[in-house]
């Protein structure tokens, strides 16, 4: 199948956690501001809150997809039953950091890491398993310090950091005084 | 390409393939961590790749020469002692039964068809591939996260033993000139079978080693056949046909 | 407006990370089998690759909404990200493996192949296709059982690991006496 503007616009919401605006859409779709326009009409009839449990909103910073308001009680529920998506290994590096090197910077868990770590940093704080835990004042810009939370720990069933295998068990003296170059780098 | 008077010859070779592209050196690397896999390596363009950064009037192009050639040899040693499982097994200790030939039928019919299986399976991911999950996830609930120790561990490990690259962008690229050797022992097997002796004859030591590394490569892909009747005896290239 | 059972399903398909099993479905929104039936063979057309930009699929034991391939290039612009490489072809023979002989050990890979394979099990378990299930008591050092996951079954586009063919029915008989001719030679 060719896709149509309208499906190209569909497909790129779908994946957009927030609203896209008109020239990111442009650039992502290649598609003229007129196509877009044409299409998110469309759109807007095929996402109406009357006919469907998925809305398109216009809303400030351009076009979202959302649930429908109408359907909140299900999505409500299913937030509460469902089980959480397990965390990737990058997650798990990163609450690694955390727990043995921190607190510390996000630049620090990205220089450990060797690629930045920014959204997955993100993602666990809005999970509640990492937390800016106090603020780096040596470093420019006075970075947040980041920290396993107690809900981390929980969730490991753990109750003290002390629970862990110390990390000279883990790793060689070579490869942590590596970790701590980069740490200081 | 700047050379450095002393230190590791080999610090600024870097290699352009499709597994990998980067400073040599941590290929080397990756390969021995075991983190990217000697059996997708292809040796006749690294050798190739070399033979076409190679500056012959540099300062150290003798020691650099010489450190390709160790090094590369090694490769080509642990990449046939991939492909040969009777050495693997024998350097482990175990597996040192003789097969009866309804064994082995069985091992190599088991064999075809996980082959064939992972045919299958290549399809169904290329088919499948470009299927991105909605972005519009909820968080869940506090509380009802599981997140296992004995992971947060073997993160650590992992991420405190990784190698990182050094930054490359400082290095101009490399201009490779293709498949010098390999073209060339292709050419003389144009006329037919040709000892390995009289093509590497004009050629200095470190030529001799690269042309034998591409020659073991052109074997493997089965271009041509080593043989050789004597142990340690005189070595013909032969073209398959 | 009142939700129809489509709307509802839309909706928590929409805030869903991965693949909704019926059971979880029915218990968000509350509706019969009967009725979740019926409004997904509505959305199975509604969201169908040949119109739509966003697709429904039934795949890894339940339902998700993901984009239309056809649209892939538009969404990779716009999340500025490559399609991971394909895999190798050790990847898809240890996947394979652990598919039609698992669960089973890093060990009992190694013998199929002929080579060890740990290296390319390792990658395929960072990747999420593979995983330990589970542990052999019987070998000794009680080795892991590796099988494979259900990000693989959504990546091959599969609802369970009996959508594949059987492994027996992958060669014809004529390549079996092949095999044997070439042995007996």
């Amino acid at each position: 199948m060719k896709p149509s503007p309208e499906n190209l616009i569909e497909a790129v919401l779908l994946v957009s956690p927030g609203p896209i605006n008109l020239p990111d859409l442009s650039s992502a779709t290649g598609l003229s501001r007129d196509e877009m326009e044409t299409a998110l009409e469309a759109l807007t009839e095929r996402y109406a809150p009357e006919t469907s449990g998925i809305v398109l909103r216009n809303v400030a910073g351009g076009y979202q997809l959302t649930t429908n308001p109408a359907c909140a009680g299900a999505v409500e529920r299913f937030r509460e039953e469902a089980r959480p998506a397990p965390l990737s290994n990058a997650a798990h590096e990163v609450l690694a950091c955390a727990l043995y090197l921190g607190p510390l910077t996000r630049g620090a868990v990205s220089r450990v890491r060797g690629v930045n770590s920014d959204a997955v940093v993100r993602a666990l704080i809005e999970r509640g398993l990492l937390a800016e835990v106090g603020t780096d004042h040596e470093a420019p810009g006075s970075p947040a310090l980041l920290g396993v939370t107690d809900e981390f720990l929980a969730a490991t069933g753990s109750s003290s950091t002390d629970d862990f295998p110390p990390l000279g068990s883990l790793v060689t003296p070579e490869e942590l005084s590596r970790v701590h170059e980069r740490l200081a780098s | 390409m700047t050379f450095e008077p002393q230190g590791r010859s080999l610090s600024d070779f870097t290699v352009e393939l499709d597994v990998y592209s980067g400073p040599y050196e941590w290929l080397l690397v990756l390969i021995l961590k075991d983190e990217l896999e000697i059996f997708e390596v292809p040796l006749r363009e690294l050798v190739a790749s070399y033979m076409g950064a190679r500056e012959q009037n540099a300062a150290n192009s003798l020691e650099r020469d010489t450190d390709f050639a160790g090094s590369a040899s090694a490769l080509i040693l642990l990449k046939s002692r991939t492909l040969s499982p009777a050495i693997d097994a024998e350097a482990e200790g175990g597996e040192d039964e003789t097969l009866s030939p309804e064994d082995l039928a069985e091992r190599l019919t088991q064999y075809l068809k996980i082959r064939r299986a992972a045919e299958l399976l290549r399809e169904n991911f290329a088919s499948n591939a470009g299927h991105y999950p909605s972005a519009h996830t909820v968080p869940p609930k506090p509380g009802r996260l599981r997140v296992k120790s004995d992971r947060v561990t073997l993160a650590a490990r992992r991420a405190f033993s990784r190698l990182i690259e050094p930054p490359v962008s400082h290095l101009g690229p490399i201009t490779v000139t293709l498949q010098e050797l390999a073209s060339m022992i292709r050419a003389a097997l144009a006329g037919g079978p040709i000892s390995y002796e009289i093509l590497t004859r004009d050629m200095d030591h470190l030529n001799r080693a690269v042309a034998f590394a591409a020659a073991l490569s052109l074997a493997q892909e089965g271009t041509l056949t080593l043989a050789q009747i004597e142990p340690l005896g005189p070595l013909t290239l032969e073209p398959r046909v």
